[in-house]
């Protein structure tokens, strides 16, 4: 395997991490990023996301099962994050440390739920297969260099995902409703925005994505109980790093995590690449805390 | 709150602890001597969270720093000389690095487990609160912070016995730990510990430096146009926290006999908060009472139904946060608010009739 | 000529583009009172927010005592003599009157200064004073969160006079206070000259008339006219800016 | 009232521990307890549990014959909840409130680090089921589960007569794979083989892209694998994915056995190879006995591996040597325990050697896409424990009075 191809194979890799990253983030960029709402159970989305697809693909096989179950794993989360932005969410608006400890004490009960559900051992999602197998380069300059076929599918997954939530906030007037009350909730509400329905679509939405991330990721990794612990810090990470109330920022943020852990694996350990990237972003937050894009607005509250 | 009746409550406790030998099985005290212990970082969490409105997700590291540096002499001081501890021969090393050394000498252990935590908590407070960086970037950063240090613990295995953590050390300044009067006087000095912690913090209250931190976490803008830099509050305030984190940390290990990473990781830090917010945060005997609580709760629901902590500990969290911020303090205040609304609401159907009679008239 | 205790050279403040401030310019002299007054949006407040260091602006330089303190951080600048009341009431709500006026009045105030317990004497007696002239005493150990709108107005004023501060910013400090209450602070400010300075900002002209102080008229983040009351009602330009008739001839 | 409510509230706290006392019932004359302490909650229920069952299955059995010395045996059952500090803490619980005679149980070896200092401070007994790194020597502990030498070094004497000889070492970053590939490194070079390659991915890791990598580029002839838990399961996903086949670039996993091998979903795994002291597929009558009464009392479906045959076969033992010592007492059952001789159990002959290690035989078995280990090799007789590697940890051993 030629030295190029193992270059062009980490630069896919980090490629392939930062969109796992983004995608794992995504749903946060829009609950934390935006409506300011720490939600320390965004991991355990990820895992009901996972179990939702493990579910479908039980019942629905074929090849369109898992398409189905992606659909699925996006309502399934939603409808609970909705649950949760009425039943918990909703009452500590204005109180973000609070929402942090109460959010982390649903994620405490969505573990235990899951395992009383479906037991301590995980489940089994099984990738359907069209997409089991890699594209390989076995001539040329590249040759030896193969390209799983599930990396490539969350790649392209986050790319439409990422595209639709900027024409969802751009384009849409629900996206303007969100911007609104991101800038100033007092100002929208006095134009007669409903924060409250507002506050509800939007995080359910970002709870749905992290479904939809859950189903994705269920295709590489596992999907026990504790999957989601393994994610909700770096994606937070990721959000803080990208820049509050801005997607473009945490899509960068998490291209440029990716590519670091990638590069930094090939001479380190993993377990040291991993602590190298929390102190560099804990130093890197000191220096730009408003994150790498961030608007100059005299209104942004200090987060 | 009449005036006799917070200290009479705190000498109530005071005599609960120091009867607690007679009335307490062996094992039981001894769990109360660790959750003593676990109290004393409390009470740092309590100045540093109730107090100054900062919360740390990552006490676990300080708590940690505290413990591996005591059980580091330890395990020193139990080897014959030119020995080396046992994990780092099956983890490749030929000889016990410089820095280990460094702790065989008592004075400098003690030394290292109050300044290292307490360095280590002034230097990350020094460089995150001179930045300006906001309550929750702050949560989050510590919560980073703990992930990776007990990554880092369990990676470099060699010199802090990673995985399996640090363990089966024996004496203590010439003590078997394994005797009952060994155990017996450590719990007198985790409860004189504790006391000695908990005047502190009393007496901190009463300072202008306490108003400070109340008037930080209120409205930190506030105080600045009042000449004062919550920068350097704040640190001060986290570093006692990390003191006060790391002695706890070095008495727990004594009581328990084992220090691993999985006791400094994420999650025993949250519970180290889960057990100041149930206190209420901001009040010191609340507080000491609530790690008792949650602690004691965890052994009993653990044994009784394994499958119920996980799912106790979640919903206690929810509902501390959303019903009773002031945590136990805020019961009777809950109390009164339910009384208060069926009263409004039982009123309302008598009264009605006459009341909107008189209000027609005029 | 006595150097000014303040003199704002200069100064623009933008934000993404928009001029608050545009090269405005205020001299004010030890022991006097100036009232600023202008239309919303003048940048009277944002003025206020660049002296007390709490804006950073982009050109122009602030001098106090001598001192370019431009760059400095609001404690730093505070520590120097300026203090800041704001629109709403700045006071520390979960601390009693005492307190509060207590920690404005206390000279150290580094953090590790700060372990004494109690009110050191030679704070109390300034204490004491300004709580008999701003008729709080009896209120002492309150809690200063349940004082009445105008008592907190009076417990913010007292503490930004006990802050050994020589200039005091005050932003709209009649705000919310009836006729005779804002009388009595018209009085209050009147009888403080005597060893402050103050910069006021107020709408209200019967609170500006009490103060009989010179006004200086903003408009548009430019001084547009200084002068006593008088001169400036008469003032041709004034008067448009404030009835916005000739609007754009007045700004020539 | 209510400043005197939030008193009483603060005084009532304190007494409320002491309610927490349970009076320990005193011992009917008929009755011996025993502890069993495993994590029934946490990220390492997913395979004590079993391990749990299988030892309340022997002791189920035991009492059905008659108990031993005449008394039935009283499991007292406690969750380590996956943490060391409530390892040591339920240990402690058990010898002294609950006063068991002896305790089955531990996992991780956090976890029975944990415990050490407990049994050695008050002399009980506890009953360890799991493979370990070894370097371990205590006289207070029964190691049941493999030594190194019985498990990943007959792992390797079956590479090198297959002939693979350029290994790649893979592991979960903590003390077993690091301390288990220092061994292995000796023994490769001293055989003639090459290290391949040696990486570690933190404990919940779940990308191994990197790590893919660097194994193609390696090209070696097999992967010794210790990945613990979920690490598996990305793991053979991403080599899946990667188009990395069986036969190209086999296997050889230290930490999945049947239990592990369903949850993952047997067609993920299949190929693979693993070494062990027990395979379910062992056709044994004692084996074929044991698996019918498991699958009675917890269901037709489940799955029998290593750990649980060792929690199942440890009781018996105990029993054994309670019956030749004619004590409870935890020293005298040790040592009697040491002189029982050659036991016929489901996985074998066995025996406990004087370092109170078990002889145990060691096999190499294929995964089949029903789940199942097809038995390849075994080692020529039951292997003699070796606590210190003798290339690795030269002059130390282990002897036990």
């Amino acid at each position: 395997m030629g030295h190029l191809a193992v270059l062009t194979g980490q630069l896919f890799n980090g490629i392939s991490v930062g969109s796992i990253l983004l995608l794992t983030a995504l749903g946060l960029a829009l609950s934390f990023g935006l409506m300011n709402v720490i939600n320390m159970a965004h991991g355990e989305m990820l895992m009901v996301g996972g179990y939702v697809a493990y579910l479908t693909c039980r019942f629905v096989h074929g090849p369109a099962g898992f398409l189905l179950a992606l659909l699925f794993s996006f309502l399934g989360a939603a409808v609970l994050g909705g649950v949760l932005e009425v039943t918990v969410i909703r009452w500590l608006y204005g109180r973000p440390l609070d929402t942090l400890l109460a959010t982390w004490g649903v994620s405490l009960i969505l573990q235990q739920g899951a395992r009383s559900l479906f037991g301590a051992i995980g489940v089994d999602v099984v990738a359907p297969h069209w997409l089991s197998g890699s594209v390989a380069i076995n001539h040329g300059v590249l040759a030896g260099l193969t390209l799983p076929y599930v990396r490539i599918f969350i790649i392209l997954l986050t790319i439409v995902t990422f595209a639709l939530l900027l024409l969802f906030i751009a384009r849409t007037r629900w996206g303007l409703f969100l911007r609104a009350v991101h800038q100033d909730r007092e100002m929208a509400q006095a134009l007669g925005v409903n924060t409250k329905w507002v506050d509800l679509l939007v995080f359910a939405a970002g709870t749905g994505v992290a479904g939809l991330a859950g189903a994705a990721l269920a295709l590489i990794a596992p999907v026990t109980p504790t999957v989601g612990q393994s994610y909700v810090v770096y994606a937070f990470l990721v959000v803080i790093v990208g820049g509050l109330g801005s997607l473009l920022g945490t899509a960068l943020a998490a291209l440029l995590v990716g590519l670091f852990s990638s590069t930094v694996q090939m001479f380190t350990g993993v377990s040291l690449s991993d602590v190298f990237l929390l102190v560099l972003v804990i130093v890197f937050i000191q220096f730009r805390p408003r994150g790498i894009i961030f608007q100059r607005s005299r209104v942004m509250k200090e987060a | 709150m009449k005036k006799w009746l917070r200290p009479a409550l705190d000498l109530a406790l005071l005599a609960a602890l120091v009867a607690a030998p007679l009335y307490l099985s062996a094992y039981h005290l001894s769990l109360l001597g660790r959750f003593l212990a676990m109290a004393i970082l409390s009470l740092g969490l309590c100045l540093v969270w109730g107090w100054s409105g900062v919360l740390s997700l990552g006490q676990g590291v300080f708590w940690g720093l505290g413990a591996y540096v005591l059980v580091m002499h330890l395990k020193l001081v139990g080897l014959q000389p030119g020995d080396m501890p046992d994990f780092m021969l099956w983890s490749g090393l030929d000889h016990t690095p410089g820095w280990w050394t460094l702790f065989r000498h008592p004075a400098v252990a003690l030394a290292g487990v109050l300044i290292v935590p307490t360095v280590a908590a002034a230097g990350l407070a020094w460089l995150v609160f001179n930045r300006r960086v906001g309550g929750i970037y702050f949560a989050l950063i510590t919560q980073a912070l703990a992930l990776a240090f007990a990554t880092l613990l369990i990676s470099e295995q060699a010199y802090t016995g990673g995985f399996n953590g640090l363990t089966d050390f024996t004496t203590v300044l010439g003590h078997y730990i394994v005797d009952p009067s060994f155990q017996r006087a450590l719990y007198w000095i985790t409860v004189g510990a504790l006391a000695a912690a908990f005047l502190f913090c009393r007496w901190m209250g009463k300072t202008n430096f306490g108003k400070v931190l109340l008037a930080i976490r209120d409205g930190e803008s506030r105080i600045r146009f009042l000449g004062y830099n919550p920068a350097g509050y704040k640190t001060i305030a986290f570093a006692i926290g990390g003191a006060f984190a790391g002695i706890s940390g070095a008495l727990y290990v004594l009581h328990v006999g084992v220090i691993s990473p999985a006791m400094v990781g994420v999650m025993p830090s949250i519970e180290m908060v889960v057990a100041v917010a149930v206190g209420g945060r901001s009040s010191f005997t609340g507080v000491i009472l609530g790690t008792l609580l949650v602690n004691f709760g965890k052994d009993w629901i653990s044994s009784a139904m394994p499958e119920m902590w996980q799912l106790s500990i979640g919903l206690l969290f929810i509902l501390v946060v959303t019903l009773l911020p002031k945590g136990l303090a805020g019961i009777p205040e809950l109390g009164r608010q339910i009384t208060e609304r069926i009263r409004r609401r039982t009123a309302r159907r008598g009264v009605e009739p006459e009341v909107l009679a008189i209000t027609q008239k005029n | 000529m006595q150097n000014a205790l303040l003199s704002v050279e200069n100064i623009t403040v933008s934000f993404d583009g928009f001029n608050a401030l545009d090269g405005i310019s205020l001299r004010l002299m030890p022991t006097s009172i100036r009232v600023l007054i202008g239309p919303n949006g003048a940048g009277k407040s944002t003025l206020l927010d660049t002296v007390i260091g709490n804006v950073r602006p982009t050109k122009g330089r602030i001098v106090f005592r001598g001192e370019d303190i431009t760059e400095l951080n609001e404690y730093k600048i505070v520590r120097r003599g300026i203090c800041r009341k704001f629109q709403a009431p700045g006071i520390l709500e979960n601390l009693s009157v005492l307190d509060n006026l207590s920690l404005a009045a206390r000279p150290r105030r580094e953090s590790w200064r700060s372990f004494g317990v109690g009110i050191d004497s030679s704070v109390r007696a300034r204490v004491e004073r300004v709580l008999e002239r701003i008729g709080l005493e009896e209120k002492r150990h309150t809690m200063a969160g349940q004082l009445s709108h105008g008592q907190k107005q009076w417990l913010e004023i007292g503490m930004v006079v006990s802050s050994h501060a020589d200039l005091l910013l005050l932003d709209e400090p009649a705000a919310g206070m009836s006729l005779d209450e804002s009388a009595q602070t018209a009085e209050l400010i009147r009888s403080l000259a005597s060893d402050h300075s103050f910069l006021v900002i107020d709408h209200d002209m019967t609170f500006v008339e009490q103060l009989s102080a010179p006004v200086s008229v903003m408009h548009m983040g430019r001084m547009l006219k200084e002068g006593t009351l008088e001169e400036i009602q008469r003032d041709p330009q004034v008067i448009a800016v404030y009835l916005g008739r000739e609007k754009e001839e007045a700004v020539a | 009232m209510n400043r005197l409510l939030q008193g009483a509230m603060k005084a009532a706290v304190p007494c409320l521990c002491g309610l927490l006392i349970s009076p320990a019932s005193p011992a009917q004359d008929n009755t011996v307890k025993v502890g069993v302490l495993h994590s029934l909650s946490g990220t390492m229920a997913i395979s004590e549990v079993t391990v749990k069952n299988a030892t309340l299955l022997a002791i189920d059995q035991i009492n059905a014959q008659g108990g031993v010395l005449g008394r039935k045996i009283v499991p007292v059952v406690e969750d380590g909840a996956s943490d060391p500090a409530i390892f040591s803490q339920k240990a402690q619980k058990l010898i002294q409130e609950d006063k068991v005679v002896t305790v089955f149980g531990g996992w991780t070896s956090a976890s029975r680090k944990a415990m050490l200092p407990v049994f050695e401070r008050f002399h009980s007994l506890l009953w360890y089921p799991v493979q370990f790194e070894g370097n371990e020597c205590s006289a207070d502990i029964m190691y049941s589960g493999a030594q190194p030498n019985q498990q990943i070094l007959p792992a390797l004497d079956w590479a090198f007569e297959k002939g693979k000889k350029r290994i790649f070492l893979l592991g979960s970053d903590y003390v077993f794979p690091r301390t288990a590939n220092l061994i292995l490194k000796k023994h490769i070079l001293h055989d003639g083989g090459t290290v391949a390659g040696e990486e570690y991915v933190p404990l919940g890791g779940t990308d191994f892209s990197s790590i893919i990598t660097k194994i193609r580029v390696a090209k070696p002839d097999i992967i010794f694998n210790t990945l613990n838990g979920d690490s598996n399961v990305s793991f053979f996903k991403q080599m899946a994915a990667a188009g990395i086949t069986e036969s190209q670039i086999p296997v050889m996993s230290f930490s999945i056995a049947e239990q592990e091998a369903k949850a993952m979903g047997p067609s993920l795994v299949n190929g693979s190879y693993a070494a062990w002291n027990y395979f379910e597929s062992l056709n044994d009558p004692m084996n074929k006995q044991f698996i019918a009464a498991y699958r009675k009392k917890y269901g037709q479906d489940s799955v029998i591996d290593d750990p649980m045959v060792h929690g199942y076969i440890d009781v018996y033992i105990w029993a054994a040597a309670v019956k030749k010592a004619g004590s409870f007492d935890p020293q005298s059952v040790r040592k009697a325990a040491t002189e029982l001789g050659w036991t016929g159990t489901a996985m074998g002959p066995i025996q406990f050697a004087d370092n109170q290690s078990l002889y145990q035989t060691a096999y190499v078995g294929q995964l089949q896409p029903d789940g199942q280990f097809n038995i390849l090799w075994k080692s020529k007789e039951p292997l003699r424990p070796e606590p210190y590697d003798a290339l690795a940890f030269p002059g130390r051993s282990c002897v036990i009075r």
